[in-house]
């Protein structure tokens, strides 16, 4: 078989299975939250849109930060005092086990691992993201109360890194979230976290932290690149 | 005794429909349910992974695994990119231990290349220890971290210090950290430093310290026996229906181990037995993975002792950017902490390979054991079971 | 190993073996009796532990290769029963009712490659990936490189080398071309 | 003493023991990052974790009852202080007994759950499934800590003929060989048992563990809520070793005294916390109503004969 030939039959395979697998128009929110009406007990019928009454849909604002001395002073104590959302994204989180333990002690700068998003301030995204977690992310990150810091690991949350050409995994995570700190690597060794916190305390002391704010005041167009790649948005716009 | 005369253990066939094992027919609008997400957001979960879980009181009923939260599509990325390119990007499927990923990678492309039996003796001697010193490294996070899931954070405080002192040491052998890229299709890309022998004895006698100071904590503590004895319990007549390898599968008495069974490098050069028990709960597999620490840690200084000085450690390979390999399949297994752990590997002809499948001990361990397992499990042990079968999600998804 | 494989070859039309390693061997049989060689090897020959399953994309040919792995822990030999099916419209019998894993491989096959294996449990929902639209993705001709480029946002900037010309650049600029430069996006 | 002055010092001393529940706990997280090696938080980290946690500047709502929970738990530890007498100084209308009374034994014993309650309403509302479950555990190991408790506090009151902590305090003094500890040792014993359930640590506190469920109550609070709760579970921490030290070991004539006897009280429950993992809720009932609940028993009977 001569290459002009079998690439005509690569062609063809590739039309014939493209009208073969279907491309299915499906909704992808669940049953149970589609947007229906339901009678209650007394007989009414009252409208219920699950996704909107769990959650409130409203979009985010722009929090002032209070005045000299004072942000100055709360700066400080926010710098001494990061709580991380244990989250371990990608393969990067094998290294958050020694952060917490005798070599790297990182609790002696005032970080601390905390279980749920609403107490943490700092989330590492520890590593590339694929289009499944970043739903769970960005879910995340939303809930997390303002003023709140991403430290972004390794080289795929750059630019892709090894996985450049992954149809699975995001190659810019600055598209999608603000990103306060890089530390780049494949992957960073604890002391290049550690040299992350320290840059991101300096960040935060110089009142540079406000990448929440950013978020709020570009929100259209973040949610223009999430909604792009998330397909089955079946969740608030802002999950508060 | 006592328990039945307060009423503390209740007769559970007594609660409505716990029987209802298959769980299409729990109706949570019955109220007789609660749907509860374990992950992917959760401290307690190994890796990024979720369990979906329906829980009656205090009671699992109904279990689902998801995964795909780390899926990168590695075995599409390979038979995208050259032999040696495939290489850095497969090793990285495995955090845990990632140079399983390298010698059987190595292994796949040279058994197809008819280059396996070029590799030179001490080659094989460094792949060893490489291989030895990724088990030790993950057995000491994996032993105390059972007890970690029973909040006996003490032994993971230690045990993940002195892998940090192994994670030196394969510093100095390979200059990094934790993808090492040490076994390389042909051989291998160092020999050991000057002085090497000397530091890892030092560090083995810290581990041995260790070893006993975990006994102490961990297997003679009433608390943690309490919570881990009878827990998820594993057959013998499970071990072929769901696939069950490595650790796994010696907890419950059948003696698996690929090194005996497929002796694979040297081996059969080296004294050991796999260690066993005969309960199959979280106890048992608990201890024969202690067992198997004073064995790994024995089998390093085995090969330490009996490597050559010095030696050839890289066969003559082709240029490998031009690196065709002829037509052919092949299918590779090595015994890693978790268990077996294989790769099917098919090339046609090309520069690339055409199919690269990873099999994963995690992959039956994580999805149809643990959700049978999690049935009629306490909440607050899931994620003890999910520890114990040493769930590590990124190979189940790749 | 050779004996036994040679003792079903009749009963199970097996038409291509391949003897791997002595432990590991590779035979072909038509799709309809592939399951039922894998319960006699499962049920008669001692192979009760179940390895792996496997897909292989022969786009050439327009078939799919489905390989069932099977292992003997008394003898410590592997079988890999291979068969062949349609690339288009593909389906083949499920064997979920012999392992309990079984229905995950199919599951992930379904997904991946769009194979069907009606009966198998849970094989319509996702496996990995989540809200994909796309054909299955690790079809042959489902191009990552350029989804990636057009879904993704790559980074300006960044440059993506080839290694083998960047080498014959930087390394040997005198050194006459001789491999045939390949697609690299196939 | 007016009840102006008395205000006043009930109010510093409301300050003392929010601040050396603060220092205390810091201290216990650092000897337990000394055990594992460590070096452990800066002992300044809770004052900065409450400050960052008044300014973060987003707060989410679930309802009324939501913001009413830490406030609950707040007046739990609160009222335990206000009726409970701090330092010893030979009479009750002294500058550091708070408003202690006859009967306020009772009533600290009601004020010990009352903190709990406020967490379930506020965590109820919150909606999240693991506050649900969290609060459940908690509530079912409160009562089974709470009947031992109890019995030996009855055998305590039983022993002195009296309700009021500052009398059983007061009858107390005079050396060490009158203390409830040598004088009721069954009650005693039952005490430092319980006191294990009811300071919160390994192996009784499933219900924060984040391994086994987020972290129970307090899945969804920030910010404000959450700095209240943790100033309330710091003044809770004290409170509940004063209640010991004042029940058992003779209570203190000087705040120094109560510094070291609520460090050693403390103490006991990270020591046994640090070996130990953690019981699911129904081994830690049972637990409890073992040899807790059997000495309490034999305390009460020995004791009303």
């Amino acid at each position: 078989m001569s290459e002009k030939d079998m690439n005509d039959k690569v062609n063809e395979m590739l039309q014939r299975s493209e009208a073969n697998v279907k491309k299915t128009e499906k909704s992808f929110v669940r049953p149970e939250d589609e947007e229906r009406e339901v009678v209650a007990p007394d007989g009414s019928i009252i409208k219920v849109n699950p996704i909107y009454d769990y959650f409130s849909g409203e979009k985010p604002k722009e929090e002032k930060p209070c005045s000299g001395v004072i942000e100055k002073f709360l700066n400080w104590a926010r710098a001494e005092s990061i709580w991380v959302l244990g989250f371990g994204t990608g393969c990067g989180s094998i290294e958050i086990p020694p952060l917490v333990t005798p070599r790297f002690d990182m609790f002696r700068y005032g970080v601390q691992m905390r279980p749920t998003p609403r107490q943490s301030n700092a989330f590492i995204i520890s590593g590339y993201l694929s289009v499944k977690t970043l739903k769970r992310v960005i879910r995340t990150y939303e809930q997390m109360p303002s003023p709140k810091y991403i430290l972004a690991l390794g080289s795929c949350t750059i630019n892709g890194g090894m996985y450049y050409d992954s149809y699975s995994t995001i190659n810019r995570l600055d598209k999608y979230i603000p990103v306060d700190v890089y530390i780049a690597g494949c992957m960073p060794r604890p002391e290049a976290l550690l040299a992350g916190f320290m840059k991101l305390k300096e960040l935060i002391k110089e009142g540079k932290g406000e990448k929440a704010n950013e978020y709020a005041r570009n929100f259209d167009e973040y949610k223009a690149n999430q909604k792009k790649i998330i397909k089955d948005w079946n969740m608030p716009d802002y999950n508060w | 005794m006592i328990n039945k005369f307060l009423g503390f253990e209740p007769d559970k066939d007594k609660l409505p429909s716990l029987t209802a094992k298959i769980g299409d027919d729990i109706d949570l609008s019955s109220h007789k349910y609660q749907k509860i997400w374990l992950g992917p957001n959760h401290p307690g979960v190994t890796g990024n992974m979720a369990v979906e879980l329906w829980v009656q009181g205090n009671t699992v009923v109904k279990a689902k695994t998801h995964v795909g939260y780390l899926h990168r599509g590695f075995e599409k990325l390979i038979e995208r990119r050259l032999f040696v390119q495939g290489f850095p990007t497969s090793i990285r499927m495995c955090v845990a231990e990632p140079d399983t990923n390298e010698y059987l990678i190595a292994t796949c492309t040279e058994q197809l290349s008819g280059y396996d039996k070029a590799v030179p003796e001490m080659a094989k001697w460094l792949r060893m220890l490489s291989l030895e010193m990724a088990r030790l490294q993950g057995l000491l996070r994996g032993v105390p971290g059972q007890g970690g899931t029973f909040a006996l954070g003490l032994g993971v405080q230690w045990g993940v210090y002195l892998r940090d002192l192994i994670l030196d040491r394969f510093e100095e052998l390979t200059g990094a950290r934790v993808y090492h890229m040490y076994i390389i299709p042909g051989g291998v890309r160092g020999l050991l430093p000057d002085g090497f022998k000397e530091r890892m004895e030092d560090n083995l006698r810290d581990i041995d310290d260790f070893i006993i100071r975990i006994r102490k904590l961990m297997f003679h503590n009433s608390v943690f026996k309490k919570r881990a004895k009878g827990l998820a319990r594993i057959t013998p007549e499970m071990v072929d229906k769901y696939g069950i390898v490595g650790t796994n599968a010696r907890g419950c008495g059948v003696k698996r181990d690929v090194r005996k069974d497929h002796p694979y490098l040297h081996y059969d050069q080296l004294d050991f037995d796999p260690p066993t028990d005969t309960d199959g709960d979280i106890y048992a597999r608990t201890w024969v993975r202690w067992q198997e620490l004073i064995q790994t840690v024995d089998l390093i200084r085995q090969i330490m002792a009996k490597m050559p000085e010095k030696g050839d450690i890289k066969a003559q390979m082709p240029n490998v950017l031009h690196w065709k390999i002829p037509k052919g399949e092949t299918y590779v297994r090595l015994e890693s902490g978790r268990g077996e752990y294989g790769m099917y590997y098919v090339t046609d002809g090309s520069e690339k390979p055409r199919r690269v499948n990873l099999r994963g001990p995690s992959y039956t361990h994580a999805i149809a054991l643990l959700e049978d397992l999690l049935v009629g499990a306490d909440v607050a042990d899931v994620h003890a079971i999910m520890v114990s079968l040493q769930t590590c999600p990124p190979e189940i998804e790749r | 190993m050779k004996n036994l494989i040679e003792k079903l070859t009749e009963d199970f039309k097996i038409s291509d073996v391949v003897y791997q390693r002595p432990d590991l061997a590779f035979v072909t049989v038509p799709k309809g009796v592939a399951i039922s060689l894998v319960t006699e090897l499962r049920d008669y020959e001692g192979f009760s532990h179940f390895v792996m399953m496997s897909c292989v994309d022969w786009i050439e040919e327009g078939k799919f290769q489905l390989l069932y792995l099977l292992h003997n822990p008394k003898t410590k030999t592997d079988v890999g029963v291979k068969t062949f099916i349609d690339r288009e419209n593909a389906e083949m019998a499920s064997a979920h009712h012999l392992w309990k894993q079984v229905w995950t491989y199919q599951r992930e096959l379904k997904e991946a490659f769009g194979i069907d294996f009606p009966g198998s449990p849970r094989v319509d929902e996702n496996f990995v990936v989540e809200g994909w639209t796309e054909m299955p993705h690790m079809r042959r001709d489902f191009n990552t490189k350029e989804y990636s480029r057009d879904t993704y946002f790559p980074r300006p900037g960044r440059e993506t080398n080839d290694p083998a010309e960047y080498m014959r650049k930087k390394l040997y600029p005198n050194e006459p071309i001789t491999a045939k430069k390949q697609d690299n996006d196939k | 003493m007016t009840i102006y002055v008395k205000l006043g010092y009930t109010l510093l001393g409301l300050l003392i023991v929010l601040n050396w529940g603060f220092l205390m706990g810091a201290t216990f997280r650092k000897i337990g990052a000394r055990v594992a090696g460590r070096y452990g938080i800066p002992f300044y980290q809770p004052w900065l974790n409450l400050l960052k946690n008044i300014s973060t500047r987003t707060t989410i709502t679930h309802g009324v009852m939501y913001y009413i929970g830490p406030v609950f738990r707040l007046t739990g530890g609160v009222g335990l202080f206000l009726f409970m007498p701090m330092v010893f100084t030979g009479t009750v209308d002294g500058p550091w007994t708070n408003f202690s009374f006859e009967g306020d034994l009772i009533l600290i014993l009601y004020f010990q759950v009352f903190g709990m309650l406020g967490m379930a309403l506020g965590a109820g509302q919150g909606g999240h499934p693991y506050s649900a479950m969290g609060i459940a555990r908690g509530l079912a190991q409160h009562a089974a800590v709470e009947l031992p408790l109890t019995l030996a506090f009855i055998s305590i009151a039983i022993q002195f003929d009296t309700f009021s902590v500052y009398k059983i305090v007061a009858a107390q003094q005079g050396g060490f060989e009158n203390w409830v500890l040598f004088t009721n040792p069954f009650a005693a014993a039952t005490i430092i048992l319980a006191m294990l359930g009811a300071m919160g640590h390994s192996p009784f506190n499933l219900v924060k563990a984040p391994n086994e469920i987020l972290i129970g109550p307090a899945t969804e609070f920030e910010g404000t809520y959450l700095g209240f709760m943790q100033s309330a579970g710091s003044i809770l921490h004290v409170m509940e070793a004063v209640l010991f030290m004042n029940l058992v070991f003779g209570g203190a004539s000087n705040w120094i005294e109560l510094i070291v006897k609520t460090f050693l009280i403390y103490f006991w429950s990270v020591f046994v916390g640090m070996v130990f993992p953690r019981f699911k809720i129904e081994q830690s009932v049972t637990w409890f109503f073992k040899v807790p609940l059997l000495l309490g028993f034999l305390a009460i009977i020995i004791y009303s004969f």
